[in-house]
């Protein structure tokens, strides 16, 4: 180790620590918001560091790209919709004011007590576990293992043989996730499908010529990522968060896009992935193999099949993500409006 | 003595530290989005040690097994952090309320 | 060193400079727009230093022309950013002021 | 599996199954309810003789299975569980013509005979018990299926005293279960019939066998009423007639001295009991158990407390025959075990035909009474006297037996323990009779309900005269070969068999 | 094998599944009795690089459980759902979700890869919190964010453990673990992070914070779902985790911490039962009380090692704990169900309001009761049995002092129950409208009742498949040995 790059990694680590530090002690919800994406992508510079390149296409695009946008999407509700609480109506302050976000760690006197002993314990943790992570033995893991079946994996590239081949299940499930976290948030909406509004200010014309242009590009880049992912970083996961982001862009620049799809044609892609995966494990089932296992043969192609389709679901329901939560107030926000309007009026 | 440490090492240790301050974070905040914010830090530490961990061997491949681990837990907590928001989103529309305190 | 190294070294350096100098005018301008003029000239113009030093290092042409891309990508969305934060910086001015915004 | 291994859970589901049915029955189906009633107590009785005879000829009865890992359920039959199933399978098929008449037109009956045929089915399981877990099985049933029962009227006193009787019978109830664990960790799976398990570990556990045998007196003793654990008896009271009547003479107090006989007898045995110096401490309980009842029962105004407290002391005389060594105490305890339930439980029938026919309450209501209603008085009479100990009623030969035991102990102060209890009983029972046959009545009767030929319908009256005939007879009879008497001699003298 | 398939479709479809799901699970249970543990490697790829799919005794067990209350819960769900009361927000959406849930249950009862379990627990807990939110009202959405909030916490504490052990040993397969373990402060801190996680997933006092609202503030079949078999799932990892993985590393003081916190909950959750007014909160805690029980089994098959592997008590905790968790499952479910019965037809959820409950609604109050009685632990049922096993194995290994928890206990659960049952028997002055409710509701709640009581009756089987690849064999083989 060259003193040199100790010296990186050690920056690299203190700016982790010190914008983890501030993301959870900003006053302001935006600051917190801001701070965690930075986060994010000092995170993703930490990733190449270590030589995992995959993980750090993912964190940058899913864990810092979506998750940023949904966040400061978020935020935006936060600050303007007003307590339902009438007697508080006249006090909020006028639309369009952005910049009073309500304050996150306003702490009343009386939690000194739990804050000093979570403290304590999160500090005695922190002794142990880096104590614990000092005394884990040098080498280990199963690169080698990894590496000497990968002529019968299909794909040339590692992680993408762990992802789709090896662990395969693990990454079924997954999509299964997705497609949950999506059903839970139309729970958490109470409403089952979407309602996308155009902007109420449109953009400009410069950005939606922009966004035109892009999005054919972006589909080519997932696509090109998807078929790299067989010999170098890249797989369905990247390509599909692209896609993904296509959608959210061009939701962004107010255009309709699932409402446009008939909703037969929505629920299949946020269940394709999914039941790719379980058709191609059926038949392994059926063949005489076990779930989940290629043919040696013809695993490069069939990998290839799922993880289009694995893609093309997880593009969409990321992009489904953005486009219920960014949708969902506005109809009853302007309903409430028209209400209380007409509430004032009567008197 | 500098010469010994090794690069996971540093990682590692930095993902103990930031694991336990997120953990304590996620106690403390009061607002919803802070502390959803605090699990997705919690995340991301786990996931530093994962990777870390991955590197030990100094070669020029990082152990694929916990990057491909790492991938399937981003979109793990990426997908229930949405649900999150959505949730903390939906109370507050309702009820105005954004702690576990505060009862409106 | 081959010639193409030092090439690289000096771009990169001047691109370090540019992005340096961008960091320092966000910082430390008053008001939006001087500190939009300061973040966009950075980004243009230090990235692109940084890209053509790049490209003496790329092993191929479509290597090259990747990187090129990226540079024209990244022009593209940073003038739409900045358009984006002026245009709202613009019609919120008349009832607030200059304000602080940031990013 | 022959016949033999299942006729005793025939025995226990003789009532169970009728007692399912019936909840599944209208409530209109009054007709066949009563079929189903009856036919359960006649099939259970008829059952219970057939094995009686089985015994005599030396067939052995036994049910096992298998629960899991050490858990067994196990009925057998011997004498001693034959003579408590037998005097609740007579006492039940009575008591279930008495509830038929008694209830007649209230609401909810099939909810009550119901959860009453479960009552029986678990006293009968009880009765029929092969090891102590079975029996602890059984004896918590009981508390669930009679505490419908109790507060079946649902006042606010009942549901109050179905309070109080579930405190104290669920407390017990746990007490009783850390016992039979802590036994079986000791002893194993404490078959009744391989006594003396326990007594190979008289020398290196003797504290922990003297702590667990509180402990096990202290969960039985609360079903069986010894002070301190009496308190829910008397408040029970508010539970209609029929019930008193069986949780008096059967099912619920009999079940706690059935178990102190089982502790004492079939699983400590008296020997080991002996020689830990456990039975001086249980007759003092008894002995104390016996006078405050009596001297309580004296105070009462209301006729079922009276006879409540009564319970309360005749109770004990079990508990000390029990523990008063030797084979003719035993006697006295084992014959009082049926002697007083067939009283009792006549006496109970009486007061629940004057509260239901003329709606009397109350001790200083009864001037008089015998002239209105002489069969019930009758049998009221014979009962208390029995009660007092007078001869020829059953009474009198288990208290001879007692103090007879008492004195070949060597415990003469048993003996007067016996005697001012006596004396008390008779304070308390003598001016009701006295009041009933010679005082002038009061004023005229409110009749609640009308017969046509006899003082009330008949189907309260006989129940009532058919066990005072009964008492008047084991008591008379009590020296032939098939009373209750020869059958105590039988079981006492094979637990004193290897002395 | 099974491989338990969500389904998009509504209550019919749903309902088949569910049958199909059941039965594949006693099925595999069967074969599982017959054969022997059954391991299938996904993908063809074998530890450490594949994943394994793995079912002995313990993993039926749990599985024949989920399948039995699962099944019963979907018919008294599509009565329940189809109600114009409960039409409100998303529920259209639970058949999806539960059978996800479903499935996630069954592949972590199956599974035997340390990451991949990770997936299912989460899988199971973001389904959960989507049922539990289910009916949009508020009170639900801010218990189901804490609900959340808790999950994610534990399940990133128990993936950071899962990172320690793959530091340390190179592996996640369970059985490749378990071999290659060794001691060693890195691992006692895995094995600590891991079990907390799942403590917090499991409600285990002091981390139950979130469960009573969460429980409470859901729709009926829901609670019942997530009080039968959500926590079940987090215990079952930990028993899992404890017996095959860390089996010889965990220590006296561990096993007996766990045991503390069981006590703790045991008499705080009972305490707090009792003091409840509204019936689905009560039933929420007693969950936290009854889980406790389950807990005291850890110090007792923990301090039987340092006693030798053939110590007697060994078998009596290790199925007194589990028929703790099958009868308490099954008993819970019918409660719950049965206060949701009642919710229905009263129209409130008061503790006061139970008045003439048997003459109104028999058939519910029946179930009521016998779900009662188990959780009472009064004979003959499956609560009798669990504890009966648990207080002998306290007696016979001396650690007396859990006894007077047990009983403590079970006398305060004894006190809630018949707070209720006790109005139940009063008569109404005033005859109270009761609304109709579907007789599939009250019979289901009957038959679940009646299941706990009846898996008293019949212990062997239970115990028969547990002994499948059980651990202690070497107890269960000095036990029959002893017996012969």
């Amino acid at each position: 180790m060259r003193p040199v790059e100790i010296g990186l990694d050690g920056l690299l680590c203190l700016l982790l620590l010190v914008l983890a530090w501030k993301a959870l002690r900003a006053p302001h919800l935006y600051q917190s918001a801001i701070y965690f994406i930075a986060l994010g992508l000092v995170m993703a510079l930490a990733w190449v560091r270590l030589a995992a390149p995959d993980v750090a296409l993912a964190e940058a695009a899913i864990g810092t790209g979506l998750l940023g946008v949904l966040l400061i999407d978020s935020l935006r509700v936060f600050a303007r919709d007003s307590k339902t609480d009438p007697d508080a109506e006249s006090e909020e302050p006028p639309p369009g004011e952005i910049n009073v976000y309500p304050a996150g760690s306003a702490r009343p006197s009386g939690r000194t007590l739990p804050m000093i002993l979570v403290t304590a314990s999160c500090g005695l943790l922190a002794i142990l576990l880096v104590e614990a992570i000092i005394e884990l033995p040098d080498g280990g893991g199963l690169t080698a293992a990894a590496q000497e079946n990968l002529e019968r994996s299909g794909v040339d590239h590692p992680v993408t043989a762990v992802l789709l081949n090896y662990r395969g299940y693990d990454t079924w499930l997954e999509v299964g996730v997705l497609l949950l976290a999506m059903l839970g948030i139309f729970c958490a909406g109470g409403r089952v499908g979407f309602a996308e509004t155009r902007q109420s200010n449109p953009p400009g014309h410069l950005l939606s010529w922009l966004i035109r242009a892009l999005a054919p590009l972006m589909i080519l880049a997932a696509a090109y990522l998807l078929w790299l992912g067989k010999l170098a970083p890249g797989g369905a996961f990247q390509s599909g968060v692209i896609l993904g982001s296509a959608g959210i862009l061009l939701r962004l620049a107010g255009f309709q896009v699932i409402s446009r799809l008939p909703p037969l044609a929505v629920k299949l892609g946020l269940l394709l992935g999914f039941g790719v995966f379980l058709i191609f494990g059926g038949a392994a089932l059926l063949t005489g193999r076990a779930f989940l296992e290629y043919p040696e043969a013809r695993a490069g192609e069939l990998i290839l099949l799922v993880e289009t389709a694995a893609a093309v679901s997880i593009g969409f329901t990321i992009f489904a993500f953005f486009a219920y939560l960014n949708s969902r107030d506005q109809p009853e926000a302007q309903e409430n409006h028209a209400r209380e309007e007409g509430g004032n009026q009567k008197p | 003595m500098i010469a010994g440490i090794e690069t996971h090492q540093i990682y590692a240790v930095t993902a103990g530290l930031l694991f336990c301050m997120s953990l304590g974070g996620l106690f403390l905040c009061g607002h919803f989005f802070k502390k959803i914010i605090a699990t997705k830090i919690l995340g991301t530490a786990v996931f530093l040690l994962f990777i870390s961990l991955g590197k030990r061997n100094a070669m020029e491949f990082a152990d694929p097994v916990p990057q491909a681990m790492v991938i399937t837990g981003i979109v793990v907590a990426v997908s229930a952090g949405a649900f999150a928001l959505a949730l903390a989103r939906r109370i507050w529309r309702e009820t105005g309320q954004s702690t576990f305190e505060d009862k409106p | 060193m081959t010639p193409a190294d030092a090439a690289t070294i000096v771009f990169c350096l001047a691109g370090a400079v540019f992005f340096l100098a961008g960091t320092v005018g966000l910082l430390r301008f008053p008001d939006i727009f001087s500190r939009l003029h300061a973040l966009t000239k950075a980004d243009n113009l230090g990235l692109g230093l940084i890209v053509i030093g790049l490209v003496f290092q790329a092993e191929s042409i479509a290597g090259a022309f990747k990187l090129l891309l990226i540079w024209g990508l990244a022009l593209a969305a940073g003038s739409n950013t900045c358009y984006a934060i002026g245009r709202y910086a613009l019609e919120r001015l008349p009832e607030k002021g200059p304000k602080e915004v940031e990013k | 599996m022959t016949l033999n291994e299942w006729l005793p859970l025939i025995i226990v589901a003789s009532s169970l199954v009728p007692g399912l049915v019936i909840f599944f029955l209208a409530e209109h189906q009054v007709t066949a309810r009563t079929v189903l009633n009856l036919f359960g107590a006649t099939l259970k009785l008829l059952l219970v003789l057939v094995v009686y005879y089985g015994i005599l000829r030396g067939n052995e009865y036994e049910f096992r299975y298998d629960i899991g890992v050490d858990l067994e359920f196990s009925l057998r039959v011997d004498l001693l569980s034959l003579l408590f199933a037998i005097l609740s399978s007579i006492l039940w098929l009575v008591t279930t013509l008495y509830a038929i008449s008694y209830l007649e037109g209230s609401p909810n009956r099939r909810r009550f005979f119901g959860f009453f045929s479960i009552c029986v089915t678990a006293s009968t399981g009880i009765a029929l018990s092969g090891n102590i877990v079975t029996f602890f099985i059984f004896y918590e049933f009981l508390t669930l299926a009679t505490y419908p029962l109790v507060v079946h009227r649902g006042t606010e006193a009942a549901l109050q005293a179905g309070r109080t009787y579930l405190w104290y019978t669920i407390g017990g109830g746990t007490v009783l279960f850390v016992g039979v664990v802590w036994l079986f960790v000791l002893g194993g799976s404490m078959e009744f019939d391989r006594t003396g398990a326990l007594a190979g570990l008289a020398g290196e556990h003797s504290g922990q066998l003297k702590i667990l045998f509180w402990v096990l007196i202290g969960g039985l003793g609360v079903k069986a009423a010894l002070v301190p654990l009496h308190g829910w008896l008397p408040i029970a009271m508010v539970a209609p007639a029929p019930v008193s009547a069986l949780l008096h003479a059967v099912a619920v107090v009999k079940a706690g001295a059935f178990g102190i006989l089982r502790v004492v007898y079939d699983v400590y045995g008296i020997e080991l009991a002996e020689e830990l110096g456990l039975l001086t401490g249980l007759a003092v309980i008894a002995s104390v158990t016996i006078i405050y009842g009596s001297m309580r029962a004296l105070a009462q105004d209301d006729l079922k407390r009276r006879l409540a407290y009564s319970t309360v002391s005749q109770l004990s005389y079990i508990a000390l025959g029990t523990a008063t060594l030797g084979v003719t105490g035993s006697i006295g305890a084992l014959v009082h075990l049926v002697h007083q339930g067939v009283m009792k439980i006549t006496l109970f029938f009486c007061a629940g035909n004057l509260a239901e026919t003329l709606g009397l309450h109350k001790v200083s209501e009864l001037n008089g009474v015998g002239r209105r209603m002489p069969l019930t008085m009758a049998a009221f009479t014979v009962a208390a006297f029995g009660m007092i100990g007078l001869p020829p009623i059953a009474g009198f030969v288990s208290k001879w037996y007692l103090g007879l035991g008492a004195l070949e102990a060597g415990r003469p102060w048993i003996v007067a323990v016996l005697l001012t209890s006596s004396m008390l009983n008779a304070a308390y029972f003598l001016p009701i009779v006295h009041a009933a046959w010679f005082r002038e009545p009061d004023g005229e009767w409110t009749v609640k309900r009308r017969a046509r030929y006899l003082e009330t319908s008949w189907m309260l009256l006989a129940p009532a005269i058919a066990t005072a005939v009964l008492s008047l007879a084991i008591g008379l009879f009590a020296a032939t070969q098939w009373s209750p008497l020869e059958m105590a001699r039988q079981i006492a003298e094979a637990w004193y068999a290897d002395r | 094998m099974c491989f338990l398939l969500p389904a998009r479709l509504r209550a019919p479809t749903g309902l088949a599944v569910a049958a199909v799901t059941a039965a594949a699970a006693v099925a595999l249970a069967w074969q599982v009795a017959v054969d022997g543990m059954i391991r299938h490697n996904l993908g063809g790829w074998d530890a450490p690089l594949g994943i394994g799919l793995y079912a002995d005794g313990l993993s039926c067990v749990f599985l024949v459980l989920t399948g039995v209350v699962g099944l019963l819960v979907s018919v008294y769900a599509r009565s329940f759902f189809s109600l114009p009361e409960e039409q409100e927000g998303a529920t259209k959406l639970f058949w999806p979700l539960w059978l996800i849930l479903w499935g996630a249950l069954n592949g972590m009862f199956l599974s035997a890869d340390l990451f991949n379990l990770y997936v299912t627990i989460e899988v199971v807990g973001l389904a959960a919190v989507a049922l539990t939110v289910l009916s949009g009202r508020p009170p639900a959405l801010v218990a189901g964010l804490r609900y959340l909030l808790a999950a994610i916490a534990g399940s990133m504490a128990y993936l950071m453990g899962v990172a320690l052990i793959y530091g340390s040993v190179s592996a996640l397969d369970l059985q490749v673990v378990a071999q290659s373990i060794e001691g060693g402060s890195s691992l006692r801190v895995a094995f600590g992070l891991m079990i907390a996680g799942l403590l917090v997933k499991t409600a285990v006092f002091p981390l139950h914070f979130w469960l009573p609202s969460a429980h409470s503030s859901a729709q009926a079949p829901v609670s019942a779902i997530l009080s039968a078999l959500v926590v079940k799932a987090s215990f079952y990892l930990i028993l899992r985790l404890w017996v095959d993985v860390f089996d010889g590393s965990v220590t006296v003081a561990a096993g007996q911490a766990l045991g503390a916190l069981g006590a703790a909950a045991v008499l705080w959750g009972s305490y707090q039962a009792l003091r409840q007014r509204r019936l689905k909160l009560m039933v929420a805690h007693s969950t936290v009380g009854q889980i406790g029980y389950m807990f005291l089994l850890f110090p007792l098959i923990t301090l039987a090692h340092q006693g030798g592997a053939d110590a007697p008590w060994l078998i009596h905790a290790w199925t007194g704990g589990i028929y703790q968790a099958l009868a308490h499952g099954l008993a819970k479910a019918a409660m719950f169900l049965a206060v949701g019965v009642f919710v229905l037809a009263v129209g409130s959820d008061d503790r006061e309001a139970t008045v003439d409950l048997v003459g109104r609604l028999p058939m519910t109050t029946f179930a009521l009761a016998l779900a009662g009685v188990s959780l009472i632990g009064l004979p003959p049922s499956g609560g009798f049995v669990a504890k009966w096993m648990l207080l002998k194995a306290t007696f016979t290994s001396g650690q007396w002092w859990w006894a007077p928890v047990i009983l403590i206990g079970s006398f305060l659960t004894a006190g809630y129950v018949f707070m209720v049952l006790r109005q139940a028997f009063a008569p109404t002055k005033t005859p109270i409208q009761l609304k109709p409710v579907p007789r599939a509701m009250e019979v289901t709640a009957l038959l679940l009742g009646a299941a706990a009581i009846l898996i008293g009756f019949r212990a062997e089987e239970v115990l028969f498949l547990l002994d499948v690849e059980a651990p202690f064999q070497e107890a269960v083989e000095a036990e029959e040995g002893g017996g012969l």
